[in-house]
């Protein structure tokens, strides 16, 4: 583990000793392969690294990856790298998670890390199931759904994790499916990129408990039909032929034939939108991976990172006051001194002295 | 006053025959609606008494969270402070003199106070809603019940709006006034300096001159009401405590645990950061470091308290001193975090401000009875250092030795207040800066093995594991909370393996046994130990100090380390023919020192959000002693 | 409490004997008196109600209806709720909660009972202020609130709990405020109607902590300008002179003068389109009570409540098995008879044998 | 194997020497990759030995959570069962046949194999690739590191495409019958019926012929193998046990645990409410409920466990039985909620499996570590009953307990088992569903006072309150977690009223003694105790049972009852010279016990994620009273 760091790294520097535990055929090692294969890419130190997960299948992910990691609690992986990241501006931090682990009980800390806009990294593995406590059904399972604890069916009405993201006022939120890697690899780099928290969402197929959920957007046959690529600037059309377009109708985004309507009609993609409004719109495109599904980044607006409007505090309120003098901060209430002829000789009035005053 | 020295001698006056009796010390409580501000009255007496050079010890009173309607029971607000011309430890037990500013406030102390005690009264607020609100058939000053006291009336709002008429306040804003007019009476009463207050009035509201000349005003009236009317017979004084030379401050416990915190970081020479949910009565702790980011400090305020101790868990891997507070329904949500921390083996300070259980309970009141909760709160084998502070300075100390055993064994500590500690306060004499210890550890910056770094090989005295941030070069390790391989930190599903993590966890808190002070016993040998902890400190040393003068033999001993206990405690326990336990719960201690030592201990428990009175401590004593008072 | 149920009621029905235990102004009396009143308006005992609340001053609430109530621990209403509702749909169940507590510690029950469609009726306090606590900033302060918990700003970037609600898959969510004591009823009224949880946000002015907070949308000279409402069917017009209009463009809700536009595109409001978006693209026109801020019912769509979900699939198993019978249960995984001459006589083979079977 | 009791005679065939050798008791252990189906394998074995009429206990062990790569020993599953023809109580220490589907099954399993034991091993599996996976550097089937036991080798993958290949089934399916042709060679070895698995699997797979067709030829093969190959000189057979008369299951502990909590409501007459989160090892309590809704029973997979535990006191409020489970990290994050539950008084069942801590510790594992956690894990004073399962059909006895506590005295009670009682199985007589309890409790339906309802009036015998449900004219009232003043429950701080709330809470709670059964102790007045509690009953009582066959006298009682403890506790500890406890934790139970009863007691602690062998407790008693083996 003590190589000495090459300016450039290979796949292999971003591997651990330990053997990858996922079952045989997952998802999960394809997108393994694509962030090492990513981080290689990037003239950046190991140890710069942290990548924090919560707990499923997809959260052992820390273990795969030689940089420094935390394989934290169910769900709180957004709490535990606010704390890395909040405090250390000079690392780069990602979180790993599940469907279970980020929209179930972790849901709470997914929502307000977005609105923080915490500068993390968020890399949510969609399987549409709990995979590691072996095939409950998830918050984005489909409703009906029958699975171990279902066996009825799911009267669950799933998320929409894109549309959540964007309700929670994420600054970044795209989508992609493990199947790709190039364009995991092209939103990897963009979330990369990003000041403050990037949202992904990777479809990523749980070939034991839920396997082929994502056909429709890796099947040979299928892709084409219904991959919906997002493009900053460009047109929004799709299709074996390019003969689907989307374009927006009473503020509804909608699929239309692209010979039905006149080309400038077609909705052009623009990330950078301050209003989420559209985004929100094409999100509502599918609610699954069942048909038509957009991919690629919905939003990415820049907004100040919590950790720099926080160090931005720290260093006003020194430049104010100076570095903080501890001695004087204990007298800062007011003080007497008692000498050794034990008269008071009492100081001048105590400012401040009413930490349990009148709150009226 | 049990055993309350009073030497009168005439008054110096020529034209009155005003006299002036001097104590050696007095309880006085201040109460009134929360809208009086009788925290304020409370608080600068405190202060002007300590500027004078008394002793002293508060004891505020808050309503409810929820803030009552005006003159309602519940909307009863009090401060009780006790002054001494020698260092006493406690508020007191009963008031020598109370000030009500509405029959509310007379309905909820009167009994409290003293017979023959002086009771101050804002005549103007007994009018029938009032009376009515408080519960009152008849007018308490005129059915002849309040006969036992003296009794000083005062027609207090018409005096405050005439002595504020030219401050430039008006409308509702006047009647703000009447603490200070209380005040100012109670500073004659009690021959009490007068600058400390103005000064603090002006140096407070300095941006608001009307509210300054309106306060200044109000309090001149109260004191000159009290020399023009001779508004008492007698005028009380108390000297100067001798309190051992050196700077003093008055300190609330809640801010001394901050400044502690603060003190930590400084010796452990790491960043303090500090991630909390708001809750009563931990919040106070959270403000007073939000005001002091210059020291580089970071607050932040997370959506719950499990993000709380999440991002308390990721600072910590971060490289800083990482503190999360909170009360029992936070500390309780926090439970499945801590696990974490403790399997990770990070460091970090866990501050539970005690409250009155259970569930929301009485979320204003004191109580010890999270003990117990402390030790085995956490699923799994996960003993933990617990420390407790005992009393608003020693919150500072103990802030300091809570954060020395996280860094130095690598481990979550719980560090245990209360309501009481909290809120109360005392004078602090300050401590020499430089004596504060070196807490600081080394980070890891190279690998401690041929075969590269292992995260989990221990340090052979402490058994702590290596510290190395993210950043450092060729260091890169990943921690979690799945069972642990020995040395290399990967996961582990091997028996032996498992049975060995858990014995060194549990040895490694257990040795800390080794690296802190013996418990000293106060007392020469009697048959009787009072043992304690936390807040109940200042109560059972009053009370052993009042037998002892009574000539009862009794020995005293406080623990601040609740795990490990002292190395000698058993050895001390064992050497008594009997051993007294008072807790402010229903018997938390006493359980663990009955299971480690096979003791025969016995229990004093109050479960009433309030604290032991130390008479309540005294007769227990006695009793046990079979000598009555 | 023993009074006999007369058909229709009177708020006092609807008192407790406890006192009310809020600051003299504070805004929660106001809601109080418009919720005892409505409830007063329906012929339904009080028994069937039941108001579930968290902690915080609003949570105080359910001590102040006589009904059945529970006031439960911090930002848990939604869940304690569920419970009730989804074994006793014949009660009429309310959640009562600040923005604290369901935002803050309770935004995961929030989210996820919202796209469960449980039958509940939210009413969400929100003071933009951690009244009980007194005073620090909360998820829907703005940012640089100074208060005690941030006396040098907020760095939060507050939540707009409309845009939340509708990126929770919220099936009813609407917004008023207090002091609009015949709006608030409206908005109850339909939230009662309503079938699945409805979510109803109300500005409550907190006047020790975050004093006219509001007073934008209540103050007689401003309201005027700055009150949206939204009313179905109708073109979307406001000000003093209704000289403002909302139109929809490039898919974004925009304020322009109505002057400038024909009426034609004025948009129409229509609570009760299956798409979002539009709904999204409204409650984007405001982050907070500071200008412009549209009131009323944002979307109101019907989809299966939890509760009758559930009870649809006990009544299904029940109709496909039978009433459960114990006995034929604990035999069903194959028996064996020890008689007295201790020889065992094998039963057929155990179907269903294998709990704990392999996966695969 | 130690006292296995073994007869041999000459095999019956004419044209064989083959002999047949009768035991009392046989173990065998079927180890495999997580893909070979060992479960189902040791499952089949199992239900035909209890078909065939044999005691037996079995242990499942699966690997971690993480589905590992074929062929790696993190992929190891494994199950043994341990057939005898008297009541046995454990799985059994060391196995006297092992199968060995792979060298990674060889390699994790082979150490425990008692020597002489048979071993069968599937050579085909034994390639290069998967020896170096299992850490292999020479293949042990060649370097004669074998020779201490009885090798049957089988090339099982050619035997078994052979054997199924008329059956329809293709493809890499084909090779998923390999455990059916094992199980058909132990058939033949073991002298097992046939019909049982051959009948299970038509009813299992009938809408699958090709499954049925492919696993019954290939179990008939494995069968076929064993006659014709004569594998073994001697096979094995084991009599039917004579166990009390009646109707058997064999069940698996967190079903038996599921029927319980039906049985329950039933017994209760109430609907069942079960709000839960997944966890290992408690979710297939929410697997078995979930199927059976025709019982009219609600189950909800809530977000996280706060909204499943809320949802249960939601559920208990509104009038049903309500239960939430987890294990160790969710039962932490229940804590607030069921301290609400305590303090608003409502009736609910806390179900723990516990699993190996802390933190995530090794999910898949057995521990008892959870007991003062259970205890003590709420801030405030809240007692709670506990209650804990000592086998896998215990759990159906111990729910229906729990129920009754929780619905008789309105409180949420601890319901504690743990992975070994949740997954293992055992034979269970039927019981006579006619002889369970009535547990149901009468809702409240009209005011218990002149002046109204007031839900705090506590009964007089259970001081237990009443339970009026929405819905309910006229007993409108308010549940909350704040302090309750006493009758009427509005809420109150005042100071006393907190102080007898407390107490009640408390005392209802210890008064449940009084309703419980006397602790039993099997033995006549030995010198040493052996006190148990949960799933350490088997070990313990095989281990009692072995030390008095040998002569040595040992008294045994295990503890259903963990709060409070039956009444005749104490006494019983005071009566022994010895008192020795088994954990498998680092000592709980025993510190309630030396803080109870200040008895000495001594701990014999695992904390290896693995049951006691019978061994290790015969030996520490044999320590204690120094008597050598
Ligand atoms: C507090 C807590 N509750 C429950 C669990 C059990 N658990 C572990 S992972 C998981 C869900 C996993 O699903 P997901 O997050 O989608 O990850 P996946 O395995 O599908 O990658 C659950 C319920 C736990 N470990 N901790
Ligand atoms: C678990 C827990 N954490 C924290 C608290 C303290 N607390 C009580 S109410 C509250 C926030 C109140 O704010 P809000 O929900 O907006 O209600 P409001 O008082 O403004 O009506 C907090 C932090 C608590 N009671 N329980
Ligand atoms: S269970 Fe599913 S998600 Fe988990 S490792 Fe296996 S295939 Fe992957
Ligand atoms: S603090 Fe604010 S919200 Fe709470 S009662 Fe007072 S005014 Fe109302
Ligand atoms: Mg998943
Ligand atoms: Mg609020």
């Amino acid at each position: 583990m003590t190589t000495v760091q090459s300016p450039t790294h290979t796949r292999a520097d971003f591997q651990t000793d330990q053997e990858v535990r996922w079952c045989p055929g997952c998802g999960d090692y394809t997108i393994l392969a694509s962030v090492q294969n990513f981080l290689a890419t990037l003239d950046r130190p190991r140890e710069e690294f942290v990548f924090v997960s919560g707990i499923g299948c997809s959260s052992r992910f820390p273990y795969y990856v030689n940089t420094y990691g935390v394989h934290s609690i169910h769900g709180r992986a957004p709490a535990v790298a606010t704390g890395i990241a909040a405090t250390r501006p000079d690392l780069s931090v990602w979180v790993v998670t599940g469907d279970g682990d980020a929209l179930s009980i972790g849901g709470n800390h997914l929502i307000h890390v977005l609105r923080r806009n915490v500068n993390l990294k968020i890399l949510l593995f969609n399987n549409q199931i709990y995979g590691l406590t072996k095939g409950q059904y998830s918050p984005t399972s489909e409703e009906g759904k029958r699975t171990k604890s279902s066996p009825a069916g799911s009267i669950d009405h799933p998320f929409n994790p894109v549309s959540l993201a964007l309700g929670s006022e994420a600054t970044f939120v795209a989508r992609t499916v493990d199947m790709d890697r190039s364009h995991t690899t092209e939103i990897l780099a963009a979330a990369y990129d990003h000041q403050g928290t990037a949202f992904v969402e990777i479809y990523q197929n749980c070939n034991v408990f839920n396997d082929k959920a994502f056909i429709q957007l890796t099947g040979k046959a299928e892709r084409a039909h219904n991959r919906i690529n997002l493009v900053h600037g460009q047109p929004i059309i799709f299709g074996p032929d390019n003969e689907k377009a989307v374009v927006l109708e009473e503020g509804e985004a909608r699929i239309v034939d692209a010979a039905g309507v006149d080309p400038g009609q077609v909705l052009v993609h623009d990330e950078t939108r301050p209003d989420p409004s559209v985004a929100f719109a094409l999100s509502r495109l599918s609610h699954g991976p069942y048909g038509p599904t957009p991919l690629g980044i919905f939003r990415r607006v820049s907004r100040p990172t919590y950790e720099s409007l926080m160090d931005a505090q720290v260093a006003a309120a020194t430049a104010k006051k100076g570095p903080g003098d501890l001695a004087t901060l204990i007298r800062s209430h007011g003080t007497w001194t008692v000498s050794e002829d034990s008269s008071a000789d009492p100081a001048p009035g105590s400012p401040n002295g009413s930490a349990n005053g009148n709150p009226r | 006053m049990a055993d309350q020295i009073a030497t009168t001698e005439p008054g110096t006056s020529p034209d009155s025959d005003l006299q002036t009796t001097t104590l050696d010390r007095v309880v006085i409580r201040f109460a009134g609606d929360s809208g009086d501000g009788m925290q304020v009255a409370g608080a600068r007496f405190t202060d002007a008494s300590a500027a004078f050079g008394n002793d002293l010890a508060t004891l505020p009173s808050f309503p409810a969270e929820i803030r009552a309607p005006a003159g309602t029971l519940p909307g009863v607000s009090s401060f009780q402070v006790q002054i001494a011309d020698f260092d006493i430890l406690t508020a007191g037990d009963a008031p020598d003199c109370l000030v009500a500013m509405n029959p509310a406030a007379l309905m909820k102390n009167i009994a409290d106070l003293r017979p023959g005690g002086t009771l101050i009264v804002n005549t103007e607020a007994f009018d029938e809603r009032n009376l009515a609100k408080a519960g009152y058939e008849k007018n308490p000053l005129e059915d002849g019940s309040l006969t036992p006291f003296r009794i000083i009336e005062v027609p207090m709002e018409s005096l405050t709006k005439e002595a504020v008429k030219d401050s430039g306040v008006s409308g509702r804003d006047v009647l703000r006034s009447k603490n200070f007019f209380a005040l100012g009476l109670l500073a004659w009463l009690f021959n009490r300096p007068t600058e400390p207050t103005t000064d603090w009035v002006e140096a407070k509201f300095k941006n608001k001159p009307e509210v300054v000349a309106a306060n200044v005003s109000a309090f001149q009236a109260g004191y000159n009401f009290g020399i023009t009317t001779e508004a008492a017979r007698t005028t009380f004084a108390v000297k100067p405590a001798t309190l051992p030379p050196g700077t003093y401050t008055n300190v609330i416990g809640n801010v001394a645990l901050a400044w502690g915190l603060i003190a930590a970081a400084q010796a452990a020479d790491l960043p303090l950061f500090f991630g909390t949910y708001p809750i009563t009565p931990a919040s106070d702790v959270l403000h007073e470091l939000s005001k002091h980011k210059n020291f580089g400090i970071k607050t932040f305020q997370a959506e719950d308290e499990i993000s709380a101790v999440g991002s308390a868990i990721g600072a910590a891997f971060a490289g800083n001193l990482a503190v999360t507070a909170s009360s029992g329904p936070g500390i309780a949500l926090k439970s499945e975090g801590i696990s974490l921390a403790f399997q990770a083996e990070l460091p970090m300070i866990v501050l539970n401000v005690q409250r009155a259980g259970p569930s929301t309970g009485m979320p204003t009141k004191p109580e010890q009875s999270d003990l117990l909760f402390s030790m085995y709160g956490r699923h799994g084998e996960s003993p933990l250092p617990v420390v407790a502070a005992s009393s608003p300075s020693d919150a500072f100390t103990t802030a300091v030795e809570a954060a020395r055993i996280a860094l130095k064994y690598m481990t979550p500590v719980i560090l245990l207040s209360d309501n009481h500690v909290a809120n109360g306060s005392e004078p602090w004499r300050l401590p020499d800066l430089a004596d504060l210890p070196d807490i600081s550890v080394p980070f890891a910056t190279v690998p401690n093995s041929d075969s590269g770094f292992l995260p989990y090989l221990r340090d052979f005295e402490t058994f702590a594991r290596p510290w190395a941030i993210p950043g450092t070069p060729g260091l890169e390790h990943r921690l979690g909370g799945l069972e642990k391989e020995a040395n290399t930190g990967n996961v582990s599903y091997d028996p032996a393996n498992h049975q060995l993590m858990t014995d060194s966890r549990a040895w490694k808190v257990a040795n800390i046994a080794n690296d802190i002070d013996l418990l000293e016993v106060d007392g020469d040998g009697a048959d009787l130990l009072v043992l304690g902890w936390g807040s109940t400190y200042g109560s059972i040393r009053a009370a052993v100090r009042r037998l002892r003068r009574a000539g009862v033999s009794v020995d005293q001993a406080h623990l601040r380390h609740l795990n490990p206990f002292p190395p000698n405690l058993g050895q001390v326990v064992r050497s008594y023919e009997a051993v007294l336990i008072p807790e402010m719960n229903s018997g938390q201690l006493i359980r663990l020192i009955r299971a480690d030592f096979l003791v025969d201990a016995v229990g004093l428990n109050k479960m009433s959000g309030v604290p032991f009175h130390i008479s309540e401590i005294e007769a227990k004593v006695r009793q046990m002693l079979e000598v009555p008072a």
